[in-house]
């Protein structure tokens, strides 16, 4: 019986728990299998759940957040028959899978396309907590947006310091308003429960969003010009078809890998103009035969682009 | 010539009015549409029912021992210090400083160093506020709550700039070296040739929790200073009368309070995650002023609430771990132990007290 | 003397030069900015004064936290529910209103301790809205996105448009004063009311009283406990606007945790303040100001070195301490804040 | 004395029904029974008083007649009517007032705000305020009763601030007055004033009960009297067929010397030399305008002085603890070394060391610690002490040995020194910090008001003990707003007035008239007639530098 644990954010915060948490259930649907789910309640406690977990027979394991990356490397020697997986954050032990995203990939389209639905040449990134990860969004998102204006600004906001960071709409809301009065017309939000402020003010302001991790499109159609989709709920999925059989070593869910991508639904279809939609063809397949290299800040904690 | 005899009060009165906790909490756990019964069990076997149990129950007990204990020394020199929470985290990076400052050989060297590093950025944490108190009459509440934000801000700044080993994911800092890992309660249990706690994270540090516990009585009752604190937080004219400098006090009353929760980075820094993590203190120094005025501000009463708190944790933990109950429902319950235990107990005392001068009056006759 | 009422009007002063440098140095920020700042000063104020009526009556009240996040999670069920933001108003300030109910129960009528029933109430709100959240939408204690009229809309004032032309006073009336939710009018409105309640009424005077001297007020044959559960029941209205204000005018729904902290922001600021209605109007603009700023300038560059976002995140409450420990007086809270009125011991 | 137990009428009319008539009251505070089933009849017109020791329980019963406790049993008559007495509210409208021995005033409220509070006319305060300034500027003509309406109390002296709880009653038109211990912080000239007042309010037909422990006042005023003791109404008597020795006995159950004994001062050394001390506080006022003086030892240097005029100041900066902010300049030579004015060797500490020791006026903010266990009290200054202290921690088995030792020598009751100070009565209190500070055998002693509020048994014993000590070659600084308590123990009076010393008197070569007239800041040369006849409170107001106001 496989097990997924969720990090401290909790199942549902319209982020990569929920995408992980919809890759479960879209498992059990189809093969009707069941699994044991957790949610964090503390720091000390993940390795507690890790254990009890693995003691009661659960195979895999997966977790979301980098956050076990440090437990995980403690705990996985000790139950070298029991696979687990991690997402967002590379342990290399004999039985762990460490699955990364590309995210810098995504956000690089995502990028794009606000590049080209940008009349003010003016775009906005709003992130929660200031840490290297969510520089990893921002990074990608500038670097595509430079690319196809490279003369065009790239306005950046951090909401916070403390965990509140990832739960405050209103703050979320005035900063995307203030970015506005700047002239952003196009806002990417990566700010967990912050970032509903944040979409919720664009849309309010009649300007365009661009959600993050799930798809996002759905929250204010119309209003949304894409959603970086990270497909955790693939990953897990595909942790759980595994079963015990999981492959250890690390997987990149990369854009060709359809492990991140840019939403395109009913909701905003019609705010994808036929370039865009080239522009966005024609950089994926750039992406993938390398010929554009989108720079990972997590390198060496540098943007190119600023 | 009281009311009704100590053991009532300090006993019977508490013991009631957690159990009107519990009962209400049973309600708010059937209104969900759950069983208060597993509910119970499950909180009780997960956090007393095993060595286990009991292992998280205490490492949650010793991070609430120190934060209690600092809001209960400011408490009596009537300092209100709600920045338990900044200073511990500041405690953190002290001990984490220290930890990664220097390859230690051995635990038995780095500990006294890492509580010195821990106590001393507490305490400077708390420096500041008490001394804008003291000397320019900034209120010290809000001074504290500010300082809270302000150590996020620094602790973050810290962990992904300069303390966070290059390309790593995660805000926190490197693992501190084999030199200073603190030997677990099991680790002792093994030397007596037992099994108890396995893989929990509870360290000695839950004995040095137990002894502050006794200094900070030993502290309060039995010294001149402590003596000096109480009269000041009872009296500023009067202990202005006795030669005690208000400004001495309050600066050294925070001292003590932000270096005791410092001390508590010990134990979750150093003691279990063995790195500095962005958000290590989890709210643990809010925690410790409920400790501190559950426990009536005696540090028997604060072990006491501490265990208290420790077993609604780990037992909320393992609730929202192994059954569909959300876990904020702990938060609901940890929510009505304060209230009826620490704020509606007059609810229960009045009508005990009644009760036994009824009693005394028929012995009289 | 002389210098007392000159720190006293140092709040305002600092406020109003922070405004006027600002719209001299880039007017069309400054204005968005300011506008901001009045948006998040709202939920700061309505919950200052809420505490400013607590504890003028002495009743100290770090529960106001809690208050807002119960209101703002009753404020955002029922206008989900009904699709009408006005019964959302009421339902938040029933939710806060219950709370406040709790905490008269704890210090008025038992005579506990007020800290700790304000503890309480806080982590009771943190717990009950997320599970009564998943219980009711089953979406991890978040409700569901607000549209229409279950959200406080934008008001325009009468000529806004009109006047916009205007210079100078052209852009402040149409930009600043005119187009925010009916419930940022109601709390500045709150502020002169609140003062002439205090200072002009029957029930100000006594009011205040008792939170002075709650023994001069039970010897003049007026019930304590009846005067302090009237201003927790005022702080509990006004805790329950300032949570509506937040998930259904500046949001659009509640999410887990979303005060955020204002609560105890807003105790600062009525410390700050001095427990005055027009200090409370001036302390909550500067934070707001000062958050708004920090919003609009994330990463400031100062030529020889760019103040990193953490820092100009804290900088309302680095600015806080900074203002406190070099300006504002020795704050004198009323004498019997804090007490439980005890006759017979 | 034996028709003296009964309760019995106080004018010869019996068939007018009496204004108050209390039957079987009894009143539990948890273990303590404050009254026990007392019966009290106060006749109308008259000035009733009620004496009896601290704790006997006068403003237990008093304050149930007000309705501000609920009594366990008994009944209430008012003018013949019985009544439940629910609230304050319901005592008010039945015309009773009362004036609490601790104010119940609003600090930082006008006096007016402080009238009208609770019987204002409407939900508006302005018209209140209105209709208020103009009754009470009625009543002021009319009792002589002078206070600013716009002045805050916290600026008031406490004298103003009584006259402002006695125009409260009047303003709700009391016809029963009841004031609780009123010339305890009176200056004589202060209480001649009320007493003329509350004669022309008799009067006018209103009746007044009058708590006080100055048997002086009684035997003055009252028509007839009430003696308590520990919960029990003793006897109820015509003043006029009593005496002061009589009534104290009652009281206290055993004979009172009432004047101390003291043989003539035998002086030595200066001890104090204080020499043009100034002192202006933190909001710029002088307090103390050039103080110069010498204490010898085995002397009392009694200072008399309406309180307000700087002897607080004095006391506090002599005692080594100047009101924050305070500059102050001069010098001060103990023994003859100079004692520093500022800085941490100027702090109380450092003066203890020296040899000063303080019994402050204000014992329960200062001189104890009320939530302390009483044998914590007993260390409290002297906590430092070598002799307290066993390595790093306190040696309480030494202070608790003291504290049982002081207990006995001062016979503090209850004997038990683990209750906490504020379970004491304040005698009791006042006891525990006498002993404390002339037990340590100072040098100096400072005392101030050593008997305010205290029953005639512990004055009587307190007196003793300041006149033991300066017969022991100590010299003691007393202050006083008791002009008796001044002329029978100091062995030299200086009175103090706007921060100065207006003058040195022997009290065998003085009149309460002449102390008067210099407490009135009226000098020497100046002596002119027509000042002694005001208030000398309402003077200095004016004579207050600017910044006060
Ligand atoms: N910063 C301010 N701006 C505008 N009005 C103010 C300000 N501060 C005080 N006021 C108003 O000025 C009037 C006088 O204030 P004052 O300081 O006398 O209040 P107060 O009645 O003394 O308050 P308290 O009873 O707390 O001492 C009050 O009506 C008050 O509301
Ligand atoms: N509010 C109260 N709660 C508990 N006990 C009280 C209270 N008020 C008075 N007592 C106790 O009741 C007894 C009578 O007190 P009361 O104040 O009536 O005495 P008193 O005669 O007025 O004394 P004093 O001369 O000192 O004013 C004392 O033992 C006192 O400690
Ligand atoms: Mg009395
Ligand atoms: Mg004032």
């Amino acid at each position: 019986e496989p097990a997924l644990i969720f990090d401290l954010g909790g199942k549902f915060d319209k982020s990569f728990n929920e995408a992980a948490n919809n890759g479960a259930v879209r498992w059990a649907e189809e093969t009707g299998g069941s699994y044991k789910e957790l949610e964090m309640q503390s720091e000390a406690q993940r390795e507690q759940a890790l254990r009890r977990l693995a003691e009661t027979g659960a195979n895999p394991i997966i977790m979301t957040g980098f956050a076990f990356g440090d437990v995980l490397n403690k705990v996985a020697p000790d139950y070298p028959d029991t696979k687990f997986g991690i997402i967002d954050m590379v342990v290399e032990q004999p039985n762990v899978q460490s699955v990364v995203f590309t995210e810098e990939q995504g956000s690089y389209l995502a990028g794009i396309m606000a590049a080209m639905a940008s009349e003010t040449d003016t775009v906005g990134f709003i992130g929660g907590m200031d840490i290297p990860l969510i520089h990893k969004f921002e990074c990608g998102f500038a670097q595509g947006f430079k690319s196809v204006k490279p003369e065009g600004n790239v306005l950046i906001n951090y909401t916070g310091t403390t965990p509140a960071a990832w739960n405050d709409p209103v703050k979320g809301g005035e900063l995307a308003k203030a970015q506005i009065s700047q002239g952003a017309d196009v806002v990417y939000a990566a700010a967990g429960g912050t970032g509903i402020g944040v979409l919720q003010a664009v849309a309010d302001g009649g300007k365009l969003g661009v959600g993050v991790d799930s798809n996002q499109n759905h929250l204010h159609p119309g209003s949304m010009l894409t959603s970086m989709v990270k497909r955790v709920d693939n990953a897990v999925f595909d942790a759980f078809t595994a079963g015990a059989d999981l492959e250890a070593g690390v997987k990149v869910m990369d854009l060709k890998a359809d492990g991140v991508a840019v939403a395109i639904d009913d909701d905003n279809k019609d705010l994808v103009t036929a370039e865009m939609q080239t522009a966005i063809d024609e950089a994926t397949a750039q992406i993938a035969d390398g010929s554009v290299a989108v720079h990972d800040y997590m390198t060496d904690n540098t943007c190119p682009v600023q | 010539m009281d009311k009704m005899p100590k053991w009532a009060d300090v006993i019977l009165t508490p013991l009631i009015s957690l159990f009107l906790a519990m009962a209400i909490s049973a309600l708010v756990i059937l209104a969900i549409g759950e069983s208060p019964w597993v509910a119970l069990t499950t909180m009780v076997e997960g956090a007393l029912g095993s060595s286990y149990g009991w292992g998280y129950t205490l490492y949650y007990t010793t991070n609430f021992i120190f934060t209690g204990l600092a809001v209960m020394v400011a408490y009596h020199a009537a300092l209100f210090n709600i920045g338990g929470e900044g200073q511990a985290a500041m405690g953190g990076l002290g001990v984490a400083l220290v930890c990664l400052a220097f390859p230690w050989p051995h635990w038995a060297l780095a500990l006294p160093a890492a509580m010195i590093g821990g106590a001393l950025l507490g305490a400077a944490w708390a420096f500041i506020p008490a001394w804008l108190q003291a000397k320019r009459g900034s209120h010290i509440v809000i001074t504290t709550i500010m300082f809270n934000f302000i150590a996020a801000a620094v602790l973050n700044y810290v962990l992904v700039n300069m303390l966070r080993p290059v390309g790593s994911m995660d805000p926190a800092s490197a693992r501190f070296p084999e030199g200073t890992h603190l030997p677990k309660l099991s680790d002792i249990a093994t030397i007596f040739g037992t099994e108890w706690g396995k893989n929990t994270p509870v360290n000695i540090t839950f004995f040095i929790a137990i002894a502050a516990c006794f200094l900070v009585w030993l502290l309060i009752w039995r010294t001149r200073l402590g003596y000096e604190i109480r009269a000041f937080g009872k009296s500023e004219p009067g202990a202005m009368y006795a030669g005690i400098s208000p400004v001495r006090i309050t600066v050294i009353a925070m001292l003590i309070s932000g270096g005791l929760a410092g001390l508590m980075a010990i134990n979750n820094v150093m003691g279990e995650s063995e790195r500095l993590v962005l958000n290590a203190v989890e709210g643990a120094g809010f925690i410790g002023i409920a400790v501190a005025l559950m426990g009536r501000n005696h540090p028997f009463g604060v072990f006491l609430a501490a265990l208290l708190f420790g077993f609604l944790y780990q037992g909320g933990g393992e609730l929202a771990l192994w059954t569909s109950i959300p876990r904020e429902l702990i938060i609901v319950i940890q929510a009505l132990v304060i209230l009826f235990t620490g704020a509606l107990d007059n609810m229960v005392r009045m009508p005990l007290e009644r009760i036994f001068m009824a009693l005394r009056k028929r012995e009289d006759v | 003397m002389g210098l007392n009422s000159l720190k006293d009007a140092l709040t305002p002063i600092i406020v109003l030069s922070i405004c006027v440098i600002w719209v001299l140095l880039d007017q069309n920020r400054a204005l968005d900015g300011i506008e901001s700042a009045l948006r998040l000063m709202t939920p700061l104020l309505l919950a200052c004064l809420a505490g400013l009526y607590s504890e003028r009556a002495g009743v100290f009240d770090i529960g106001l936290e809690g208050k807002m996040l119960m209101a703002a999670f009753s404020a955002a069920t029922v206008a989900y529910l009904t699709g009408s933001a006005w019964l959302g108003l009421l339902a938040g300030i029933g939710g806060s209103l219950s709370l406040s109910l709790i905490h008269g129960l704890a210090s008025i009528t038992f005579r506990g301790n007020q800290l700790i029933s304000g503890v309480a109430i806080n982590f009771l709100a943190s717990g009950l809205t997320v599970l009564l959240g998943i219980k009711i939408f089953g979406l991890g204690g978040r409700t569901p996105a607000l549209v229409g009229d279950a959200r406080f809309g934008d008001l325009n004032l009468p000529f806004a448009d009109a006047l916009a032309g205007v210079p100078l006073l052209g852009p402040i009336y149409s930009r600043l004063i005119s187009g925010h939710s009916i419930l940022v009018y109601m709390a500045i409105l709150a502020v002169p009311l609140t003062w002439w309640v205090l200072y002009r009424t029957r029930f100000g005077l006594r009011l205040r009283a008792v939170g002075e001297n709650p023994a001069s007020v039970d010897t003049a044959g007026i019930s304590v406990t009846r005067l302090r559960y009237a201003a927790i029941a005022i702080c509990g209205i006004l805790c329950g606007v300032a949570g509506a204000y937040l998930a259904t005018g500046l949001s659009a729904g509640f999410v887990k945790e979303m005060t955020a902290g204002r609560g105890f922001i807003a105790l600062a600021a009525l410390i700050f303040a001095k427990w005055r209605p027009w200090g409370a109007l001036f302390a909550t603009l500067l934070f707001g100001l000062l958050e708004s700023l920090a919003n609009q300038y994330p990463n400031l560059d100062l030529g020889f070195v760019t103040i990193p976002s953490m820092f100009m995140n804290a900088l309302p409450y680095i600015l806080t301490v900074i203002i406190l420990a070099g300006f504002v007086g020795r704050a004198i809270p009323p004498r019997a804040g804090g007490e439980p009125y005890v006759k017979e011991r | 004395m034996a028709e003296a137990t009964q309760p019995s009428g106080g004018r010869p009319d019996t068939a007018a029904p009496a204004a108050i008539e209390l039957r079987g009251i009894s009143k539990a505070f948890g273990p303590v029974q404050a009254n026990k089933n007392i019966d009290l009849r106060v006749e109308k017109g008259t000035i009733h008083g009620i004496i009896g020791e601290n704790g006997a329980g006068k403003s237990t019963l008093m304050s149930i007649l007000y309705g501000f406790y609920k009594p366990d049993s008994g009944e209430i008559m008012v003018n013949g009517q019985p009544l439940t007495i629910a609230d304050s509210q319901t005592a008010i409208r039945a015309g009773i007032g009362m004036v609490f021995q601790h104010f119940k005033l609003v600090q930082n409220f006008t006096v007016l705000e402080n009238i009208i509070l609770g019987v204002e006319d409407g939900p508006m305060l302005r018209p209140s305020l209105a209709k208020a300034r103009g009754v009470l500027k009625q009543l002021a003509e009319e009792y002589e009763l002078n206070v600013d309406p716009d002045e805050t109390i916290e600026e008031l002296s406490v004298g103003h601030q009584q006259r402002v709880e006695i125009l409260k009653a009047l303003y709700r038109e009391a016809d029963i007055l009841i004031l609780d211990e009123p010339t305890g912080v009176l200056t004589p000239a202060e209480a001649d004033h009320l007493f003329r007042i509350l004669e022309g309010l008799r009067a006018e037909g209103k009746t007044i009960i009058l708590i006080t422990h100055k048997l002086r006042e009684i035997m003055e005023i009252t028509d007839s009297v009430s003696v308590m003791r520990r919960g029990e109404m003793v006897a109820s008597v015509q003043t006029a067929q009593t005496s002061p020795e009589e009534l104290a006995e009652l009281m206290v159950g055993r004979k009172v010397i009432l004047n101390i004994e003291k043989a003539a001062a035998n002086p030595g050394q200066a001890v104090l030399e204080v020499r043009d001390l100034r002192l202006v506080d933190d909001e710029g006022v002088e307090r103390l305008r050039g103080i110069s003086f010498d204490i010898r030892a085995g002397e009392i240097l009694g200072i008399a002085g309406v309180s307000g005029n700087g002897q607080t100041q004095l006391m506090e900066l002599l005692g080594g603890y100047p009101e924050k902010g305070s500059k102050v300049s001069g010098t001060i030579h103990m023994n003859g070394d100079n004692l520093d004015l500022t800085g941490t060797k100027s702090d109380a500490r450092t003066r203890r060391k020296r040899g000063i020791g303080h019994v402050p006026e204000d014992r329960q903010t200062e001189g104890l610690i009320m939530d302390f266990a009483a044998w914590e009290n007993v260390a409290f200054g002297y906590h430092d002490k070598p002799a307290y202290q066993s390595g790093l921690m306190m040696n309480n088995t030494a202070i608790k040995s003291d504290a049982e030792k002081y207990f006995e020598d001062f016979d503090v009751r209850p004997r038990n020194t683990n209750l906490a100070a504020r379970n004491f009565s304040g005698g009791n209190q006042q006891k525990i910090v006498v002993a404390r500070e002339i037990e340590r055998n100072p040098d100096l002693l400072l005392i101030g008001q050593p008997t305010r509020g205290v029953d005639i048994g512990a004055i009587e014993f307190i007196h003793k003990r300041i006149v033991e000590l300066r017969d022991a070659g100590k010299a003691v600084l007393l202050v006083s707003v008791e002009l008796d308590e001044i002329l029978s123990l100091s062995d030299r009076i200086a009175v103090m007035f706007d921060g100065r010393i207006m003058g040195e008197r022997l009290p065998s070569e003085t009149t309460t008239g002449e102390l008067g007239l210099l407490m009135a800041g009226v000098t020497d040369t100046e002596n002119t007639p027509d000042s002694a006849g005001i208030p000398p409170e309402d003077r200095h107001v004016d004579e207050l530098p600017e910044g006060r106001a």
